[in-house]
């Protein structure tokens, strides 16, 4: 790049470091937001790869219905040769959703970045509440254990799918109450992050930094954190609902008196549409929580590696809002045809319609962030392209999915499996790869290893289209999803070759993953030191020290312009930090 | 906090009890109706008594909870989570709130008045009659 | 390099229509990988629907490809000193909200139509010169793990002491409104036709009516789509459409042979669910 | 724009703090009262879908199908004691703000005593209705729960189960104690056999649906009635009449049976008389042989006409048992209708016998009753938990804050009640 910039941070005053704490404080019960983070990214990768394993499992047994599965085969069934049950084949899918969802991609967007950057990027030393910030960490091994624990269980988990509709999963086994109990934690604790990031957006701020003068990354946190505070409550009522409809005998979610064993053990009277619209109130607010903080990290990798201001800030927080907003009343879209009334579906539909449009203008206006930059092909930039290239396919099948009488003949197929992968894995996963390649050497104090980084991109962008994109064809056909054999169907059995195809692109998307845990723990022992600012980027995070001690600034930032100036013509150098003052 | 330290605590307690005082009385208003000839219509009656609700609502968070001397950060706090509550209870009216123009044959006999017995069977008249409970 | 990058999401775009078109006209490897031959009325305004919905993602999908393969090819650091420094643009902004928006708006009101013919405005007939819905000929009782359909006794109504059902066979005939009566014993099921572009999950403790009007004899499947178990796979039900005199004839042969249906007004027939899976 | 500490911070590491990093803040007030206010958003919402779900399920039942708060022995002036009580420390804990704003630490502490006693006194009210529910069985259906949402076989069931334990325990006290009096034994005896047994045997042997359901809804009735059934008085008067002329046809047969009996054996003791007489007779003069001369042709005769009645008595006999079988239970229900119609509360309620009852939409009741009360007092719990821990503070100026962020929790308390009282109380 062209001269060096001076570095301000290193004029001002220093700031004595925070005392040395104990391994046991530093590390284990830290109040740091920084550790926290890394908790929160280390036991997401964890999850990640124990939920790849569920969804590698789903893929043999759609490949090869009934073979012996590799791994779970034979030890869990060998008095049966090594073939899974129906049973089993429902825990798998319902444990990749349950993990994937709150487990991998919530905690590591949120959790991980959100408790890294937040602070360091609107120039607090901490979160407002340290404290609340290490039990939000902690509420989540409960939840963990109640994982763990029901794995153990007869039926080796629960079966009644991610959405647990009574009233299946009120006559579902045992594991249930525990995923139940599980999600409460993962509420509590995410209850607890969002209200520690609201207020430490709202009142920590460094001088200068005005609301819109936050990077996009802050901005959609703030957003995040705001629809799970209010949306989540929700779903933690529905939970407790629907734990004492199964413990308590009450019937908050089934019609008619479930009777075992001639005596009656849940007491009738509810209606099980009701656990939907409550679930569905908490889950599609969820799916921006999945997606709002990786847009935003996104957006700040786009502008820094096209060393060009992002294009419409202020529409791209606008459209922000309004996706959080309408995003509380599209969640009947999920229910076109679970009996919902029609005329209700109405109303989901146009409002379903109208949040496609700040998705599009958040899309036109990365595109218009790269129109003339100055592009530099680094990992992290790779990966925020391929976000906005799935992003748009994840896009446009959901307006496909928004028209009723198209959901009719598609929903519960696969061609929702194609939609939300392409978001959730296309997108979301895309994106957080790109933020851990683009935030490592602040993180580590060391770079990642650039042609690892690409050969991973590579590898994973190639199969992940070769995995998910057939899965709309297959949709289409009508093929359903959660099906642990659907050839059995004459409609669909040569629809075997096609599934077979995925599975492969499946297995080997997987097996990219090595490629990047290889360099992601190789890089920390033989990665290059990274000095405090690698990428040359404008964020406050990167005057902070790198790795940035506790306390995160030896000086007082003070801010005096917005995030994304880069390439100002009248600098020599490409970008100009928001600590640096006015010449 | 900052702003209700400017009033002369005597005044303030004077508030705090007259508040204190409508609320009882409210309190024996929603009883009263609950007992009285606007129940004839439940559904004035009901009315009446959410609405008296909401008054002593509204009471407790102006002045028990300060908001009378706010700035105005209250709105962006409590209109947000009270839009999005009134929203999710309103749009569960047709599935949940109405759900009786659902009910299959089974579930009929839940309620009294659905249960229509045939003439034919003689003995028994049916119970359209029976009183609103 | 950023040539071989700029390829490579190219790809994306070149690829995915090119398979779409594949699919859609049955070119091998993606031979049936398509929406099945379509058999009902109303399927044929959703086809339309899906169709249209693709041309829009289509221009949309290539479009937005193309401009990114176009700034990958074009804005190589390598080739340029200097990034332009340009932040927004007022203009652009209200144009790609406003056609958007116009598009969806156009799309929201033009399926209305469709949605309300297939869910909501039921055939109707004229009893007594009046217009009143059209009964369902065809009481769909699902359980785990298979499908009852109950076809009215000689009183010529479902729900009755004289019903005739039959497991996991539908017999219906085309060229008329068919309305049918969904109704489940235990969990949530769907009943799924795809060639009829049928689908409405069946809720416990309500009743839904579906309607649709076949236009060929045919075979097909009838599958579950709402998980229900360990056997939802197994939930396959046959739907044989046939022509309206084979179907009086197959009526008359079945109520020669009647069997009585369970009564569901009986106070001695609760529900009664499957225990607790081990 | 002074610098802000964290409240939460360390307090071993204060010392040696680095210089505090300066913040601006968007809101004019402390980082606590900001997340205490956040939290109550997130509660608002919480509350709103549990209360919403009480509404929607309640307005969305069967019209007139919602028990009454009488029906399910709710009381009213029991809620309206626990709002005063709530409004009370309402009013107390701003009290003990104030004071513990202006530095007066012991009228802080004694208003916060005060909250925390009011709060105690709420709970305890709640203790005194939750026990009251459970000791009539009034909660969500599980072996024990007394309710039922209709009459159907398991109510049935689930009552002969409850009867038969019930006569059971009362069987086991040898000597009627005072809780019981003598005669509820004989009561529950008269509900087994004249309205247990007889609609059982009712809803088993009829073919009509409609018969059976309306013998299943007039047992319920019977046990426990909810409202005027002109239908099931109707259908109650009719089975009685029904059974009084049946009565009527049986009671000439059984006395015709009976004189034939009593003929017969007159019939037969002078029969067995006359034979007696002429045996000894014969048999007082035996011939050379020493035998005896063959009976006499009137003595066979004698003996066949014996035969004959004996046969007839016995006849008599088993139609006589086989009509008090048929008159048995038709005497028993007439005794239970009799005795058992004229109680307008219902027999159970009458006698105190806590057997099942039917409650239309009881169970659904009981779910959002306790649903919401249940969180409610929760939340009452974990206030008297900080308040505990406030207690033994000095509560002056600096912990005003805190002070302030534990009433707007409190309030909040309090405003959820005020919304729960009419809707469980008074609707």
């Amino acid at each position: 790049m062209v001269n060096k910039v001076q570095h301000p941070e290193l004029n001002h005053p220093k700031r004595t470091g925070h005392p040395v704490l104990r391994f046991l404080s530093t590390y284990v019960f830290a109040t740091d937001h920084k550790i926290i983070g890394l908790q929160f990214l280390f036991s997401s990768l964890f999850w990640f790869a124990v939920g790849g394993m569920l969804a590698m499992a789903i893929r043999w047994q759609l490949a090869f219905p009934w073979s012996d599965m590799p791994i779970f085969g034979p030890t869990l069934f060998a008095s049966e040769g090594g073939q899974i049950p129906g049973t089993f084949y429902n825990m798998l899918f319902t444990m990749h959703a349950t993990i994937m969802i709150f487990f991998v991609i919530i905690p590591i967007l949120s959790g991980a970045f959100g408790n890294y950057l937040i602070p360091l990027m609107i120039g607090a030393e901490d979160m407002a509440f340290p404290r609340l910030n290490m039990f939000s960490y902690w509420f989540m091994w409960p939840a963990f254990a109640c994982m763990i624990l029901s794995f153990t269980l007869p039926g080796f988990g629960p079966t009644s799918g991610w959405t647990a509709y009574p009233t299946l999963s009120l006559i579902a086994g045992d594991a249930q109450n525990l995923w139940i109990l599980g999600l409460i934690f993962v509420g509590i604790s995410s209850m607890m992050g969002s209200i520690n990031y609201m207020t430490t957006i709202l009142q920590m701020r460094a001088p200068g930094m005005h609301m819109f003068r936050m990077p996009m990354t802050v901005w959609a946190m703030f957003i995040t954190a705001i629809l799970q505070a209010f949306a989540l409550p929700v779903l933690t009522a529905a939970l407790f609902m629907q734990l004492s409809d199964r413990l308590l005998a009450t019937g908050f979610f089934a019609p008619e008196s479930i009777v075992v064993n001639n005596s009656i053990t849940i007491s009738g009277g509810g209606e099980p549409l009701l656990w939907q619209h409550l679930f569905w109130f908490y889950s599609h607010p969820a799916v921006y929580i999945m997606i709002l903080p990786a847009m935003g990290m996104v957006s700040d990798i786009l502008s820094c590696f096209a060393r060009k201001p992002l294009f419409g800030y202020r529409p791209m927080i606008y459209s922000l809002i309004a996706i959080a907003g309408l995003g509380f009343v599209v969640w009947g879209h999920h229910m076109f045809v679970s009996g919902m009334n029609r005329i209700l579906a109405i109303s989901f539909m146009v409002s379903t319609m109208l949040i496609a449009l700040p998705s599009g203008i958040k899309v036109f206006n990365w595109l218009g962030t790269l129109w003339g930059g100055r592009l530099f092909l680094t990992t992290p930039m790779l990966f925020s392209i391929g976000f906005v290239s799935m992003f748009i396919i994840g896009g446009l099948s959901g307006i496909v999915m928004a028209a009723p009488p198209v959901d009719i003949q598609i929903h519960d197929t696969y061609f929702i499996v194609a939609h939300f992968h392409y978001v959730l894995f296309g997108a979301s996963v895309l994106g957080v790869m790109g933020a851990i390649y683009y935030w490592y050497p602040k993180m580590f104090g060391r770079k990642m290893n650039e042609t690892m980084g690409k050969l991973h991109f590579i590898l994973t962008f190639i199969f992940l289209n070769g995995t998910f994109f057939p899965m709309h064809f297959l949709g289409a056909r009508g093929f359903p999803r959660r099906y642990a054999d659907a050839y059995r169907f004459e409609e669909f059995q040569d629809l075997l070759p096609l599934n077979q195809f995925i599975t492969l692109c499946a297995f080997l998307m997987g097996a990219a993953q090595l490629v990047f845990l290889i360099n992601f723990f190789g890089s920390l022992i033989w990665g290059p030191k990274a000095d405090r600012n690698p990428w040359h980027a404008n964020t406050l995070e990167w005057s902070a020290p790198s790795p940035p001690p506790h306390g995160n600034f030896d000086f007082q930032p003070t801010v005096y312009r917005g995030p994304y100036e880069y390439s100002h013509p009248e600098r020599s150098v490409d970008y100009w930090p928001q600590t640096e003052p006015p010449p | 906090m900052e702003s209700t330290g400017n009033h002369n605590p005597k005044r303030q307690r004077t508030v705090f009890l007259t508040v204190f005082g409508f609320l009882v009385l409210l309190t024996g208003l929603s009883f009263w109706v609950a007992n009285s000839w606007i129940m004839e219509d439940r559904m004035i009656g009901w009315a009446v008594m959410l609405g008296i609700s909401a008054c002593k609502a509204m009471l407790v968070i102006a002045f028990f909870m300060h908001l009378w001397w706010e700035s105005s950060w209250k709105y962006a706090l409590t209109i947000p989570a009270l839009f999005m509550g009134s929203m999710l209870v309103l749009l569960l009216v047709p599935d949940i709130g109405m759900r009786t123009d659902h009910y299959p044959k089974t579930r009929e006999r839940l309620s009294p008045q659905a249960v229509t017995v045939p003439e034919a069977t003689g003995n028994v008249s049916s119970s359209q009659d029976r009183t609103k409970s | 390099m950023n040539r071989f990058w700029s390829i490579l999401f190219c790809l994306v775009p070149i690829l995915g229509t090119a398979t779409f078109v594949m699919a859609a006209w049955g070119l091998p490897p993606f031979q049936g990988a398509w929406l099945p031959k379509n058999y009902s009325v109303a399927g044929e305004t959703i086809d339309h629907l899906f169709y249209l919905l693709n041309w829009i993602s289509a221009v949309i999908f290539i479009g937005t490809g193309a401009v990114i393969g176009w700034v990958l090819w074009k804005y190589d650091h390598r080739r340029r000193d200097q990034a332009s420094y340009f932040s927004h643009n007022t203009q652009l902004e209200i144009v790609w909200t406003i056609i958007p928006a116009i598009i969806l708006i156009f799309i929201a009101f033009y399926q209305m139509n469709s949605w309300a013919e297939t869910k909501m405005i039921r055939p109707t007939i004229s009893q007594n010169g009046q217009t009143i819905n059209k009964p369902p000929m065809v009481l769909v009782m699902a359980k785990r793990f298979g499908w009852e359909f109950h076809y009215a006794g000689p009183d010529g109504l479902i729900e009755t002491q004289d019903d005739d059902y039959i497991e996991n066979e539908l017999v219906l005939p085309v060229g008329t409104d068919v309305v049918l009566q969904l109704e489940t014993r235990d969990v949530i099921h769907s009943f799924f036709v795809p060639q009829l572009r049928v689908k409405q999950d069946i809720v416990p403790g309500m009743k839904q009516f579906i309607w649709f009007r076949g236009t060929d004899i045919a075979e097909m499947d009838i599958a579950c789509t709402e998980l229900c178990g360990w056997g939802h796979y197994t939930m396959k039900g046959r739907l044989r459409l046939v022509s309206q005199k084979d179907y009086n004839l197959w009526l008359t042969e079945r109520r020669a042979m009647q069997t009585p249906a369970m009564d569901p007004d009986d106070p001695e027939t609760p529900q009664v669910l499957e225990e607790r899976l081990p | 724009m002074a610098p802000q500490q964290t409240n939460s911070k360390p307090s071993d590491d204060a010392k040696e703090q680095p210089a505090p990093l300066v913040y601006q803040r968007a809101m004019p007030m402390s980082r606590g009262k900001l997340a205490i206010w956040l939290f109550l958003s997130t509660e608002i919402m919480f509350f709103t879908a549990l209360i919403g779900t009480y509404i929607v399920l309640r307005f969305g039942a069967p019209e007139g199908s919602w028990p009454t708060p009488a029906q399910v022995g709710v009381m009213e002036w029991l809620g309206a004691i626990n709002t005063f009580v709530l409004i009370c420390s309402s009013v107390t804990i701003v009290f003990a703000y104030e004071s513990a704003k202006s530095d007066r630490i012991r009228a802080a502490r004694g208003w916060l005593l005060v909250t925390t006693l009011l709060a105690f006194g709420f709970l305890g009210v709640k203790g005194i209705e939750y026990a009251s529910k459970y000791s009539h069985g009034l909660y969500p259906q599980s072996p024990r729960s007394l309710l039922h949402d209709r009459s159907d076989v398991y109510y049935l069931s689930h009552f002969s189960l409850q009867l038969k334990q019930r006569i059971a325990e009362l069987e086991d006290q040898k000597t009627p104690t005072d809780h019981h009096d003598p005669a509820t034994l004989e009561t529950l005896y008269l509900i087994q056999s004249g309205m247990l047994n007889w609609t059982e045997n009712k809803v088993g042997v009829s073919n009509d649906p409609n018969m059976k359901r309306l013998a299943l809804e007039s047992f319920a009735h019977q046990i426990h009635p909810l409202a005027d059934r002109p239908d099931i008085d109707k259908y109650l008067a009719d089975e009685r009449a029904d059974l009084e002329e049946q009565q009527q046809t049986i009671a000439p047969q059984f006395s015709d049976l009976e004189s034939k009996l009593e003929a017969a054996q007159k019939q037969i003791s002078q029969l067995s008389d006359s034979i007696a007489k002429l045996e000894s007779n014969r048999k007082s003069k035996p011939n050379v042989n020493g035998d005896f001369p063959p009976p006499t042709e009137i003595e066979q005769k004698n003996k066949a006409q014996l035969e004959d009645a004996e046969k007839t008595a016995k006849d008599a006999t088993e139609s006589i048992s086989l009509l008090k079988q048929q008159m048995n239970p038709i005497e028993r229900r007439l005794e239970a209708q009799s005795r058992f119609n004229q109680f307008e509360d219902g027999i159970n309620e009458h006698f105190h016998l806590k057997l099942p009852m039917v409650i239309p939409n009881g169970n659904t009741w009981a779910n959002t009753y306790f649903m919401l009360t249940g969180f409610h007092a929760l939340h009452v719990v974990i206030g008297i938990f900080v308040f505990l821990i406030l207690l033994p503070l000095e509560l002056d100026r600096k912990r005003a804050k805190v002070m302030e962020n534990v009433g707007l929790y409190w309030h909040f308390v309090d405003i959820v009640w005020i919304f729960l009282f009419p809707m469980i109380y008074l609707f």
